[in-house]
């Protein structure tokens, strides 16, 4: 059995009156590929932002490798080794693809290292052509996978991603897909999606939220089908 | 160590000046330059510009009654904007770049003591004309403001025996204010009073609603207030709206100075009891022509007031030493001024004391009526015994330093 | 990229001593120290509100500080040496709890920009109520409104009575900003630099790659508040005196000015705005047509209007244009989000 | 007891004359997130609108009421019109154009007015409690500050103006989607905030002398008040002035006026340490 490198317990967040994260136990086992669902509001990023630091949960507890990382700043849990992409592209858009990786790089690496490193991953992410260009002028698609190229640079054990389709093309997320199956190799990864083409194209095992709670969590098949979540979820579509 | 140092300094600025200025120093010869550096714009500009007005007028007196030593006095004028860091700039060049003969300027003390030490190191004569907390004491200074105790000894006992032996003191917090609130202590003890409280406030603080409730419950007999500035002077306004002028009164030796008295309303300021060298209601000749020539010159008079008198006052005691020394050489002028000289000026007879530095004057007990500062009594030829106490130059030549005058 | 490092220094240095053989010619050595002090004040909050995104309203806290820490140690030490060094590193450590205090509450912008309001105003009021007898740091009076005045200027280290002043003070105050411009161009230069840079771009994405956010930039306000203690140091030993002006809010205004007419986001920038606009308003005393501080505030209103970068930046641009695109040289346009961020 | 009935109302002076301070930086801050730093300025401008009114020999009431609100209004129209509707959207890049602007009017001020103090007493009387002499104006004051945040709630909440305002304060794209032009909005907005710092400058004036750099004592406390009252526009107001002006007058009464202005200034720091998005991010949320 492998070992579990993500692990909430009774991780419950309030705002005010409202519960937007209801005791939630979650576990991740090592270079599992977990995605995350629910409609709007079910809770899913505000448990990513409890995970990820960027939020300080209410209650309960984060576990990452056995370590209780509950109420870590967002710098702490990343310095474990967790690559951490947020729902909107969050990158420096003065500064040119090169340095945005190579400053996710240095983090861990010396400057001549994290320089070779930069380098691959740019020729990974086929980024070459626009290496020297400035984030900000990018088109959506690109600005995606330059975050990614941030998170994947520092080869972290467990990558955290809020919505990495969003918005973008089928050909993007073709790239998408492969990238993150070439992350699985080494790496645990937790997806949150709203995309149910993309989900189904990488996901095995699949966490349904609904209203801060955890509704299911099954094979990406069965949750599919499953009556309930067709009615909370997919429902409105069909 | 100082003496070492000013010895260094000085000839290095000689060098300094004279190398770079020869020329211009050369051609200028034929008019007498009198440096005037004055805050004309900013927050101190109130008490700024008529000084600047006097100084003028006294320039424009000199040069009417045919100059000094057979030549005109020209004014090098800096203003410097109630900034401190341009009081040192301006003093540069007025003594290194225009080499003026004299300088006279400065208002508020921290102004004073930034330039006070260039112009000892190029050896250029400075003259102060403000009412100050005392205590400076330096061979190349004079000083021709009045002194806390030269106020504080006569208005106190005036005071008290209009009111009462329970005193309460509202001062200023700094230097001035400090030191004043110490005399006037001693002063309503050596009258046989007693003083219930001090309190202090920064130049900033205008809201002095809880001190007035403050001060009624210790329910003084007289308050006495060195208050300094535009913000202080709403202490005077928001005493009356509570009402309390009709209760308790009010001495200062500060409310005036900027002509303060004119802002508050009668009804605000009337009963206000102060002590100056100088009041426009003064009748005397010399008050009667100043004011005519002043008129003449700026249109009108409100302008006047006590530190503009002073600087008037500073001007023609420095002319009077100039023709007296028959030279503008540094040393001849300070023993001419030495040599106990005095000018009758729109504030009475002025002299100077040689062992301060400072003035002798006439001080008046006044009280505010109608916007106007009534003379009430009039004591001769105040000396400045508080510096007396602490300074003395014909003993002590090389003497450099503001004494923190023990009391 | 360390033949380029080799050159700007090369360039920096020979321009440099141009500039310093040049000026006196021009305005006396005086007025020009005290120029270059205000380029140094400029410089350092360039460095913080530029690179590091921190649009700090209290610059003239740290000034004035330094100011101090140098006057009052002066007068208690009879000598120069210590005093400098303790005006830098107080200041610094001044700033380094203020800026933990902030940065780890992840305060940012209007409330940073209140906080060290704050601070400057709490400051200025205490030294402003320091005039009784019983506030004395060891020999040293504060002397409330009216300052400090008479304490030991600048001294050869080691013998108290070898005075540096007139054009020997101006040589090592110019001597002195060309140091700490170059440190700051090694600092920019460096990984930290590159850091705070990336920092002052976007913040969360820097601390979800793993950067202390928090303490980085305490480091950089440090770094920002010693060169600004240094500059008052200095400015102290020029003045002779030191009075609470130094802390006031006005000053603190005059600082952002420089920066935003000179160009933030350059190292050049803030000292030429601050040497400029300090030469200007030394002009304008010898005048008395317009008021002194509506002449200031317009240049503000323009500049933001219709020049937000600045004028080293404005002129950068001018030049590129002139000469050509044969610069390779990104232009500095990086500062748009620093500043409305 | 005497004691203690004044020690209340110079405390709800405090407070009520931070609400006026701030009311106007309030309503410009909440509704356009613009921090205008010349609103100091905005109310010396009403003081001598005031003064300059009531020396032509208009009623002072009717001067301090009317006429410097709207002077000051129309002068803060102007200069919506003229820098800030450029900078919308640029926090800081208005604050600095503000700023600037301040020193502008300071300098225009000195220009016209001079620097020496100028005041006009004020209109009402003193009157005792037991053995004490209370300034009557203190109460006029309250008043008008108690009318002022009645009238702003009962505009907000009972108005069609106040529905659009209250939208563009939750959504600024919220009032553009019901069909009113945003830049009309923030010109009113703008008109009435100016208004405001007139009305408060006007009412201080007869209190404390007044000169052109009067407006700098002023701002530091708005802006403070202003910042750690957080989000909401009344409950945030008077959250945070309450707070202030109760710890300020504690540490007057206590100590001295330089310790409570010291105290309030503290009390801000900690403050905002405690709750960086202001008093209204955690308690009174949603309202008004």
């Amino acid at each position: 059995m492998a070992e579990t490198v993500l692990e909430t317990s009774g991780l419950t967040m309030r705002f005010g009156g409202v519960v937007a994260s209801d005791n939630v136990n979650f576990k991740l086992k090592h270079r599992e590929l977990r995605c995350l669902i629910g409609p709007n509001g079910a809770g899913k990023s505000t448990f990513f932002k409890c995970v990820t630091g960027l939020l300080t949960p209410s209650d309960g507890h984060v576990f990452m490798r056995g370590q209780d990382v509950t109420g870590w700043m967002p710098h702490q849990v990343a310095s474990l080794g967790v690559g951490i992409k947020t729902q909107t592209p969050n990158v420096m858009d003065a500064l040119s693809v090169h340095e945005n990786i190579w400053l996710a790089a240095r983090r861990f690496f010396d400057p001549a290292e994290a320089r070779a490193r930069t380098g691959d991953v740019i020729d990974r992410l086929s980024l070459g052509p626009i290496a020297r260009t400035d984030l900000g002028q990018l088109a959506h698609g690109e600005r995606q996978r330059v975050e990614l190229g941030l998170v994947i640079v520092t080869d972290p054990w467990l990558v955290l991603l809020d919505e990495p389709a969003a918005g973008m093309s089928a050909e993007d997320v073709d790239r998408m897909t492969e990238i993150i199956h070439d992350i699985t190799r080494s790496a645990s990864v937790v997806i949150v999606e709203h995309d149910m083409q993309f989900i189904r194209s990488i996901a095995e095992t699949v966490t349904v939220f609904h209203q801060g709670r955890v509704l299911m969590e099954d094979h990406v098949d069965r949750v599919m089908t499953d009556e309930t979540v067709r009615r909370v979820y997919l429902g409105k579509k069909a | 160590m100082s003496l070492k140092r000013r010895e260094f300094l000085g000839a290095g600025a000689a060098a300094l000046a004279t190398a770079s200025l020869l020329p211009r120093a050369a051609l200028a010869a034929d008019t007498i330059k009198l440096g005037s550096i004055l805050d004309t714009s900013g927050i101190f500009d109130a008490y700024g510009k008529p000084m600047d007005q006097a100084t003028r007028l006294a320039v424009a007196d000199i040069n009417a009654a045919g100059g000094l030593l057979g030549r005109q006095v020209e004014i090098i004028d800096y203003d410097t904007q109630s900034d401190m860091a341009l009081y040192s700039q301006y003093a540069q060049k007025l003594t290194r770049q225009d080499r003026v003969d004299v300088v006279h300027g400065g208002i508020l003390s921290a102004s004073r003591e930034a330039i006070r030490q260039t112009m000892r190191k190029t050896d250029t004569l400075y003259f102060y004309n403000v009412q100050y907390e005392g205590g400076v004491c330096d061979r190349n200074i004079f000083v021709t403001g009045v002194t806390p105790t030269q106020q504080v000894e006569v208005l106190v006992p005036y005071a008290m025996k209009k009111s009462g032996p329970k005193v309460y003191i509202l001062a200023a917090d700094y230097n001035y204010g400090q030191i004043t609130a110490r005399w006037i202590q001693k002063f309503v003890e050596e009258n046989g009073g007693e003083v219930v409280a001090t309190d202090f406030f920064p130049l900033d603080v205008s809201d002095f609603g809880s001190t007035i409730t403050k001060i009624q419950q210790a329910s003084p007999d007289l308050v006495v207030a060195p208050l300094v500035g535009g913000a202080h002077l709403s202490f005077f306004r928001q005493w009356a709206a509570a009402g309390m002028n009709t209760k308790i009164p009010l001495a200062s030796t500060t409310m005036g100075v900027g002509n303060e008295h004119k802002v508050l309303t009668s009804a605000e300021g009337d009963g206000i009891m102060v002590a100056y060298n100088y009041s426009q209601e003064l009748d005397t000749p010399e008050n009667k022509a100043f004011k005519e020539k002043w008129k003449a010159a700026y249109g009108d008079t409100t302008g006047i007031h006590e530190l503009a008198v002073s600087t008037y006052q500073g001007i023609m005691l420095w002319a009077e030493g100039v023709k007296k020394a028959g030279s503008l050489e540094h040393d001849a002028v300070v023993e001419a001024l030495e040599s106990g000289i005095s000018i009758v000026g729109p504030a009475g007879n002025i002299a100077i004391d040689p062992q301060t530095h400072h003035a002798i004057l006439d001080v008046h007990i006044m009280e505010v009526e109608d916007q106007k500062m009534k003379v009430v009594e009039t004591l001769n030829q105040v000396a400045p015994v508080d510096t007396q106490a602490v300074c003395n130059l014909q003993e002590n030549p090389d003497d450099n330093m503001q004494y923190e005058i023990e009391i | 990229m360390d033949r380029s490092a080799v050159r700007d220094v090369i360039v920096t240095l020979v321009v440099s001593a141009i500039l310093i053989g040049v000026m006196p010619m021009l305005i006396s050595t005086y007025t020009l120290t005290v120029l270059i002090i205000y380029g140094m004040l400029g410089l350092s909050l360039g460095l913080i509100w530029g690179f590091g995104g921190i649009l700090c309203f209290g610059q003239a806290a740290f000034f004035g500080l330094g100011a101090y820490v140098y006057a009052i140690s002066a007068v208690n030490v009879g000598e120069s040496t210590l005093p400098m060094i303790l005006a830098v590193l107080l200041t610094a450590g001044f700033a380094a709890l203020l800026g933990a205090m902030m940065f780890y509450g992840r305060l940012t912008d209007v409330y940073l920009g209140v906080i060290t309001l704050v601070v400057t105003l709490i400051l200025f009021k205490f030294i402003n109520s320091t005039a009784g007898p019983q506030y004395v740091i060891g020999k040293a009076r504060m002397g409330g409104f009216n300052g400090i005045p008479g304490f030991q200027t600048l001294n050869v280290p080691g013998d108290p009575g070898a005075y540096i002043w007139g054009d020997a003070y101006y040589y090592v105050c110019a001597v002195a900003l060309i140091i700490v411009y170059l440190l700051v161009t090694w600092l920019l230069r460096s990984s930290f630099g590159r850091i705070a840079i990336g920092i002052r771009e976007n913040e969360t994405r820097m601390a979800l790659i793993g950067y202390d956010v928090a303490a980085r930039k305490t480091v950089l306000f440090a770094a920002g508040a010693g060169i600004a203690g240094l500059a008052g140091a200095l400015y102290a030993s020029w003045a002779e005196i030191v009075t609470p002006t130094l802390f006031s809010l006005g000053q603190s205004a005059e600082i952002i000015i420089w920066c935003i007419v000179g160009g933030l986001g350059t190292r050049l920038g803030p000292i030429v705005g601050a040497a400029g606009l300090a030469y200007l308003k030394f002009l304008l005393g010898q005048q008395s047509m317009i008021d002194n501080t509506l002449i200031m505030g317009l240049v503000l209103v323009i500049f933001v209007l219709f020049l937000p970068r600045g004028l080293v930046p404005a002129i950068g641009a001018l030049w590129q244009v002139s000469v050509g695109h044969k610069v390779r040289r990104r232009p500095a346009r990086r500062m748009r989000r620093a500043r409305n961020g | 007891m005497d004691i203690s009935f004044v020690i209340l109302v110079e405390m709800l002076y405090a407070i009520a004359s931070l609400v006026l301070i701030s009311a106007g930086l309030a309503v410009v801050f909440g509704m356009m997130k613009v921090i205008n730093l010349a609103h100091g300025e905005f109310m010396m401008m009403g003081g001598y609108a005031t003064i300059t009114a009531v020396q032509l020999g208009v009623n002072v009431f009717i001067a301090m009421l009317i006429v410097a609100p709207l002077v000051v209004g129309v002068i803060g129209l102007i200069v919506e019109r003229l820098v800030i509707r450029h900078l919308y959207g640029r926090l800081v890049d208005t604050m600095l154009a503000t700023w600037g602007l301040s020193l502008v009017f300071i300098g225009l001020a000195t220009m016209i007015f001079g620097n020496t103090t100028t005041g006009i007493s004020t209109p009402i009387p003193g009157f005792a409690v037991g053995d004490y002499q209370i300034n009557g104006y203190n109460f006029f004051i309250i008043v008008v500050a108690i009318l002022l945040v009645v009238l702003m709630y009962a505009v907000l909440k009972g108005t069609r103006a106040g529905l659009i305002a209250r939208g563009t304060m939750q959504r600024s794209d919220m009032a553009a989607a019901l069909g009113y032009s945003p830049d009309r909005i923030y010109m009113a907005t703008f008109f009435c905030g100016s208004a405001l710092s007139g009305l408060a400058g006007a009412i201080l004036a007869p209190l404390v002398g007044l000169v052109p750099t009067s407006g700098g004592a002023y701002i530091a406390k708005a802006f403070i008040t202003v910042i750690a009252g957080g989000p909401s526009l009344i409950a945030g107001l008077v959250s945070s002035a309450t707070s202030f002006g109760f710890v300020s007058q504690v540490f007057t009464f206590a100590i001295s006026p330089v310790i409570g202005e010291v105290a309030l200034l503290v009390a801000a720091v900690i403050l905002l340490r405690l709750m960086p998005q202001g008093i209204t991010s955690r308690f009174f949320k949603g309202k008004l």
